[in-house]
């Protein structure tokens, strides 16, 4: 599954970075994670919680921040198991100076999904990503204001 | 576990199962009522259909529990005293069954279909059974086995409960 | 095919229900369970209680109430399909009704079930959308009524809250004049809508007075368009005026995309279905 | 008494119409428990670790097996039944095919652990806390891109993933001499795309054990139970054969996928004697869809050559075929020699060469799937032959007619010889096409077409003509092919003292309903009442050896040995009427249940014929008692059913949907025995076919997940779909089998989509589009229509 897109912050690219590098920010913004032990430097265990309409789950699994070039781009390394299938994905971030003290951030990755998640869960998985997409942009964005 | 009380074809049921027990699983389990059949994990495929108070359901998709107190109707109660329904006897006469696993779903969804239209067309019959595969007979004979029990219904030969 | 255990409760009345589903952390409501069973038994979903509401009479029936069709919460898609005051009043709501899943699945599973689940691709969400339905909760502080528009809040969310009860729909009965029609382009192993659109018209001396148009299938949930709306009214029901109109049937939404169905192509069929849903409501 | 050619009405019905149809699934045993199988979500992985303690504390939990304690018991790995060698002679790579696996996972649904407990929702409920730790590999999963250098291997000792490479027909050389002389050609780069059988009935197997006497009993979802038993016994287990019984009860239909040895039914008679009680596998739908063996999955290319009138001059094919990450029982043999030797079709192509390639990929196994091998041959040629009438400006019903072979008997004419390795039995190929073409009413369709294209609706018509090769097979010809088995069949006629007749028989029904055909063939040819007759098969301990059912062969081969035993029977009812009687044996003639003095009216009946056999008081002299024979018959060749397929069809120019309005089948299959079954085998055929070209086929993504595994996400055609069936027979008899009979089983899957893809061309062609991918969804023929 394709993860691509991006999103204007009225923010510097350094605010946003900062939030991003942050494990307490990222906790509280990244829907249904609900816990991010750091292991070492800038890798993470995280616990996640997902709820979406029919689909209940709990990952577990780690959050590796690599390739950083601050405060311009690094890529996000996710692996998450769970019963129903596990997940995992490499999304490159980038950030882009605009105008007026405005940041893009564009994300562009790849999801790769196993077990039943990957079988059966097609009809909804792009709305899955989505939603969880646009709920971790609008938290962010709440947190820059 | 949860008390199941039950009318199966005509015979008081009264069990205790656990509380996640499918109606499938309690037909075929727990009463040996076999001719219930599972042919998929998300309620598609029909080959479980039964009547609950007369209307055709998947038995897989709801719990045994939750139809506590209803009138089930499975394949096993079709035949009365012996003598086939119409619709056990449309399908023998029409080859409408093969290897026989969807058979029992097919005839219970039919037999909610002419409960309340015992003239369907070809079409109503087509889309009556929507929720049912099979994989053996590419529906022509069931179709044409409908028909018969249709038409023997019509006719008066016979009394249909569904 | 074997759920995790959990705990069964039927209610018997909607207070109880309530207490329940206040009692029990991870629980969920059980009515038609034909959009929550399929999920259990996958193990989508493992929660330790369900409360089963299929049984209150609070929840049946179908019935007009001065200028407004009451349809209960617990009414099944077949029970709608059916009913002649459905086909009489909004028949749109009948037609629909009829195009869900299969036969056995229209005989369990509720329209108020479906509309708490919310999936982006039932059918119902694009025809409360289009009637202007009012979704009557109850909860613990009592009953509220909530818009259709509010009510779907996004991919599988809605305005009910956890502690709430989905109880009826109120739809407001259209004026003489109306017509009504829901088309849908079935996903063909699910059934489910790849675009399902409702609208609604009315005319006075072939010029439209008021034009409701609602899809679902298409976005991430289902939504008004306003844009063929606002295009058609005041102007006259003609071929070209319509064709006009639907061309932005996917504007202004995510657009969803599968295996059956690309953003490109579905968009293509949202105006299709537009047209086909605009020219039937004659 | 004539029941051949009668359309009776089945006596397997009652049971099944009444719920009394006995399915693996509904049997339980005393002491049963039940298994759950752990799967790799992953397509390739290497095992680091698997926990089961925690699953194994819990309530009902009985044992945990994993893949190191099948190792651990000696236990070899499924083996495959047919060996295709290398073109350098070199044997086709063969690695092993564990029952689970304990280093590495190969497809995603490969099986790492089983879990057995009390109950199936104990089991369920356990295998969610097995632990397993993976590490992921990358993944091939298309069969041409997985041969190229550098990929991810499925086993280290296949390099780039091949299993064999494979070639058959006229040499290469002069096929390019051919071709280059062609005044046309006409080429088609297409993929024929991997469907999923889905028999209505998951597979299940129960495996029972009795510590007293040793012996073992399977009972198993199998469309043959005795080759299962040889397998699983020689191969895996190295269990004596005659401590082990197989059972197939009733089995809800098979499409081949059914055919097969599995793991787990070696895994639960196993387990079985582990545990001293029976274990129960029944397989989840999801589940079905990850192991039950895939069908076709071919990628080809393939050049037809024509000279300047049509005649067409030579046929080069290239195949990529898909085997999955191991071989399924009779993999190897599918894509080659049920493939191959098939792209004669109806033509008299001079020059042929195919080539295939089979490799191995992280997917599912592919193995036979209803027409295995003959429907994507016939698929190619037919597709080649409407484009190329396309791209000639011809008719192209009129040009299947020019290059038909002429017709002829296999008697008075001489069988047919092809370019690629057979010899077709008897045949009339224009006479089914020509009988299509009134059916549908060809010329009226070309106007009703010309007038819809007027209004703008898209109407099209497609042809297809099929051959394919049944009755497998003379054992000695396969076995010169690779076959690790003989493909003869047994059957035993036992007459009961009181006449009655009961016949065991090594062919297996799961739905072809041979309790009634065989038992018309066996009233008819004894004379006897139908009711008098019970078929009896699937039982390994009832049964002396058996074959099974598979490639249309169950009345051609199995029908056969029935009626070489009742040869013995008369024979020896012969001696002992002429005995009763007083006469020559040879003054005797055998006709409505009795034996007749010619010229007489004396006579004996078969029943006491069979009395005195079983009390032989007054009886002939030096003659064995009991009236009981065996027979085993290997046929001579192959059957060749052949037909003509129409498809009409209907795109709807908004959405690309195409519904399918008409199909008419002419089909030729021999003989008929009950043209009722017949009818209805060719009905559920073209559904499966019709299925293929509009509706079914697995997605892999790239990470070899199926994306889509369940009946939510993978179509397949309901009643709604499709329409009434028009078809019709034309009847050649099968010169060289007692019956005169082909065999009926596949041949509305192999005609029917190439058929109805055809007419989707057809009604695509004012677009200007000669190719479309299957199945031709909504999207795909509307991005057709509109690029």
């Amino acid at each position: 599954m394709n993860l691509k897109g991006n999103y204007q912050f009225d923010a510097s690219s350094k605010a946003i970075w900062d939030c991003l590098m942050n494990p307490e920010v990222l906790t509280r913004i990244t829907p249904g994670i609900s816990r991010l032990e750091q292991i070492e430097e800038d890798q993470f265990k995280a616990i996640a919680d997902v709820k979406i309409g029919p689909v209940k789950g709990s990952f577990e699994g780690n959050l590796k921040v690599a390739e950083k070039k601050e405060p311009e781009r690094f890529v996000l390394k996710i692996t998450q198991k769970s019963k129903i299938g596990n997940v995992s994905a490499d999304v490159a971030i980038a950030l882009n100076k605009k105008e007026d003290g405005q940041t893009e951030m564009e994300f562009d990755g790849k999801a790769k999904l196993s077990g039943l998640l990957a079988r059966t869960g097609q009809r909804v998985l792009s709305g899955v990503a989505n939603t969880l997409t646009k709920q971790f942009f609008k938290a962010l964005e709440k947190e820059l204001a | 576990m949860a008390k199941v009380e039950l009318i199966v074809n005509g015979q008081s049921v009264e069990k205790e199962v656990e509380d996640r027990t499918l109606l499938a699983q309690f037909l075929r389990d727990t009463l040996q009522l076999t001719g219930t059949h599972v042919g998929c994990d998300t309620s598609s495929c029909g080959a479980c259909t039964i009547l609950v108070d007369g209307k055709a359901v998947k038995s897989c998709t709801i719990l045994a529990v939750q139809a506590d107190g209803s009138h089930i109707k499975t394949i096993e109660g079709m035949a009365t005293n012996g003598a086939l329904h119409p619709l056990q006897e449309g399908f023998k006469e029409e080859h409408g069954l093969q290897c026989g696993f969807c058979t029992p779903g097919m005839i219970m969804t039919a037999a909610d279909l002419l409960s309340h239209n015992n003239d369907p067309s070809e079409q109503e019959i087509r889309e009556a059974l929507e929720g049912n595969f099979c994989r053996c007979t590419g529906y022509h004979n069931i179709v044409r086995s409908i028909q018969h029990a249709a038409k023997k219904i019509r006719s008066g030969e016979a009394a249909v409960s569904a | 095919m074997i759920p995790t255990g959990f705990t069964y409760h039927r209610a018997s009345s909607l207070k109880e229900a309530l207490d329940l589903l206040n009692t029990h952390d991870d629980a969920k409501l059980l009515a038609g369970g034909h959009s929550l069973i399929p999920a259990l038994k996958l193990r989508l979903n493992q929660p330790a209680h369900l409360i089963d509401i299929s049984r209150l009479d609070d929840l049946k029936g179908i019935k007009e109430e001065g200028g407004t069709l009451v349809i209960g919460a617990g009414v099944t898609h077949g029970e709608i399909a059916h009913s002649d005051l459905v086909k009489e009043k909004v028949a749109m709501l009948a037609e629909a009704a009829d195009l869900i899943g299969d036969v056995q699945v229209r005989n369990v599973g509720t329209i108020g079930g479906s509309l708490a689940h919310a999936d982006p691709a039932a059918d119902w969400p694009a025809l409360m959308l289009a009637a202007e339905a009012e979704i009557t909760v109850l909860g613990p502080n009592g009953s509220r009524s909530i818009s259709a528009e509010d009510f779907f809040t996004g991919f599988y969310e809605t305005a009910l809250g956890e502690d709430e009860v989905l109880t009826s729909i109120r739809i407001p009965i259209p004026p003489a004049g109306t017509s009504t029609s829901y088309q849908k382009f079935m996903q063909p192993a699910s059934r489910f809508a790849i675009v399902g659109c409702a609208a609604m018209i009315t005319r006075t001396n072939g010029t439209c007075d008021r034009v409701r148009v609602a899809f679902t299938g298409v976005a991430d949930k289902a939504y008004r368009a306003k844009g063929i709306e606002d295009a058609l009214t005041g102007k006259a029901y003609d071929t070209g005026n319509i064709e006009a109109a639907v061309s932005s049937a996917a504007e202004g939404v995510d657009v969803m995309s599968d295996h059956f169905a690309s953003e490109e192509y579905r968009s293509h069929l949202a105006r299709v279905y537009a047209r086909k849903a605009l020219s039937a409501a004659s | 008494m004539t029941f051949i050619g009668k359309s009776v009405k089945r006596v397997e019905d009652q049971r099944f119409l009444t719920g009394k149809g006995r399915y693996t699934d509904d049997i339980v045993l005393p002491g049963m428990t039940y298994a759950y199988i752990l799967r790799s979500p992953y397509a390739h992985a290497k095992i680091l670790s698997i926990n089961t303690s925690k699953a194994e504390a819990m309530d009902g939990v009985v044992k945990i097996f994993t893949g190191k304690d099948i190792a651990a018991a000696g236990i070899n790995g499924v083996p495959c039944g047919w060996q295709v060698n290398f073109k350098n002679g070199d044997t086709m790579k063969e690695p092993p095919h564990p029952l689970l696996v304990a280093d590495k996972a190969r497809y995603a649904g490969d099986g790492v652990a089983m879990i057995i407990a009390e109950s199936k929702e104990a089991a369920r409920d356990a295998a969610d806390m097995v632990d397993v730790e993976y590490e992921e590999l990358d993944a091939v999963t298309n069969a041409a891109d997985a041969v190229a250098d550098g990929k991810p291997l499925v086993h280290d000792d296949a390099p780039n993933n091949m299993c064999f490479d494979w070639e058959l027909g006229n040499p290469i050389d002069e096929v390019n001499a051919a071709m280059s002389a062609a005044d046309h050609i006409t080429s088609l780069e297409f993929t024929n795309q991997r469907v999923i059988p889905n028999a209505m009935e998951p597979r299940a197997a129960i495996g029972q054990y009795e510590d007293h006497s040793g012996k073992y009993t399977l009972h198993t979802t199998s469309q043959n139970p005795h080759l299962t038993r040889l397998l699983m016994c020689a191969f895996v287990l190295g269990v004596p054969e005659h401590k082990v019984r197989v059972v197939a009860p009733d089995v809800g239909g098979g499409f081949g996928s059914k055919i097969f040895h599995y793991a787990e039914e070696a895994l639960v008679i196993w387990a079985s004697k582990q545990l001293n009680r029976p274990v129960k596998w029944t397989s989840d739908r999801s589940e079905a869809f990850l192991t039950d063996a895939h069908g076709r999955d071919h990628i080809s290319k393939a050049e037809m050559g024509f000279d300047k009138d049509g005649n067409i001059l030579a046929l080069r094919v290239k195949t990529h075929a898909n085997l999955g990450a191991y071989l399924s029982t009779f993999a190897p043999c599918v894509p080659t020699w049920l493939h191959g030797t098939l792209l004669q079709g109806l033509y008299t192509t001079p020059k042929i060469n195919v080539d295939v390639t089979g490799v191995f990929t992280h997917t599912t196994p592919v193995d036979a799937y209803r027409g295995a091998g003959r429907p994507e041959a016939t698929y190619l040629l037919e597709r080649l032959l409407d484009k190329a009438a396309l791209e000639m400006k011809r008719d192209p019903a009129e040009l299947r007619l020019q290059n038909f072979i002429p017709a002829f008997d296999g008697v008075k004419e001489e069988g047919y010889m092809t370019q690629v390795a057979l010899q077709y039995d008897s045949g009339n190929y224009h006479g089914v096409l020509e009988r299509a073409l009134e059916m549908v009413g060809y010329e009226d369709f070309r106007k009703e077409q010309a007038a819809a294209r007027d209004e703008g609706r898209l109407l099209g018509i497609g042809f297809s003509t099929y051959i394919e090769a049944c009755g497998i097979a003379p054992s000695a010809v396969v076995g010169a092919l690779g076959a690790r088995a003989g493909l003869y069949e047994s059957a035993q006629v036992r007459v009961q003292p009181t006449g009655k007749v009961s016949v065991y028989s090594g062919s297996h029904s799961h739905g072809q309903g041979h309790e009634t055909t065989f038992a018309q063939v066996v009233a008819d040819k004894l004379g006897i009442p139908l009711e008098d007759v019970e078929i009896v098969h699937g039982d390994s301990e009832a049964v002396a050896f058996g074959m099974g059912t598979y490639g249309s062969r169950s009345l051609a081969v199995g029908g056969s040995a029935i009626v070489r035993s009742i040869e013995k029977v008369l024979e020896k009812g012969a001696q002992i009427a002429a005995h009763k009687l007083e006469a020559n044996p040879e003054d005797l003639e055998y006709a409505g249940g009795k034996w007749t003095v010619k010229g007489t009216d004396k006579s004996v009946a078969f029943g006491d014929v069979a009395l005195t056999a079983y009390v032989p008081h007054d009886y002939p002299q030096g003659l064995e008692p009991g009236m009981d024979f065996s027979s085993f018959y290997d046929p001579a060749n192959f059957t060749y059913p052949f037909g003509a397929h129409i498809a009409i069809v209907e795109v709807d120019k908004d959405t690309g949907k195409v519904s399918l309005k008409r199909f008419i089948a002419v089909d030729d299959v021999g003989n008929v025995i009950n043209p009722m079954i017949v009818d209805g085998q060719i009905h559920g055929g073209l559904a499966q076919g019709i299925g293929q070209a509009l509706f079914e086929g697995a997605i892999y993504d790239e990470y070899g997940q199926l994306t889509n595994g369940s009946y939510m996400d993978y179509t397949m055609p309901r009643a709604d779909d499709l329409p009434s069936f028009e078809v019709d027979r034309q009847v050649t008899p099968c010169p060289h089998n007692p019956l005169g009979v082909k065999g009926a089983g596949e041949a509305g899957c192999i005609g029917s989509t190439p058929a109805v893809v055809n007419a989707v061309m057809d009604a695509l062609a004012p677009f200007g589009i000669k190719d479309l991918e299957m199945p031709m969804t909504p999207e795909r023929v509307w991005r057709t229509m509109n690029s």
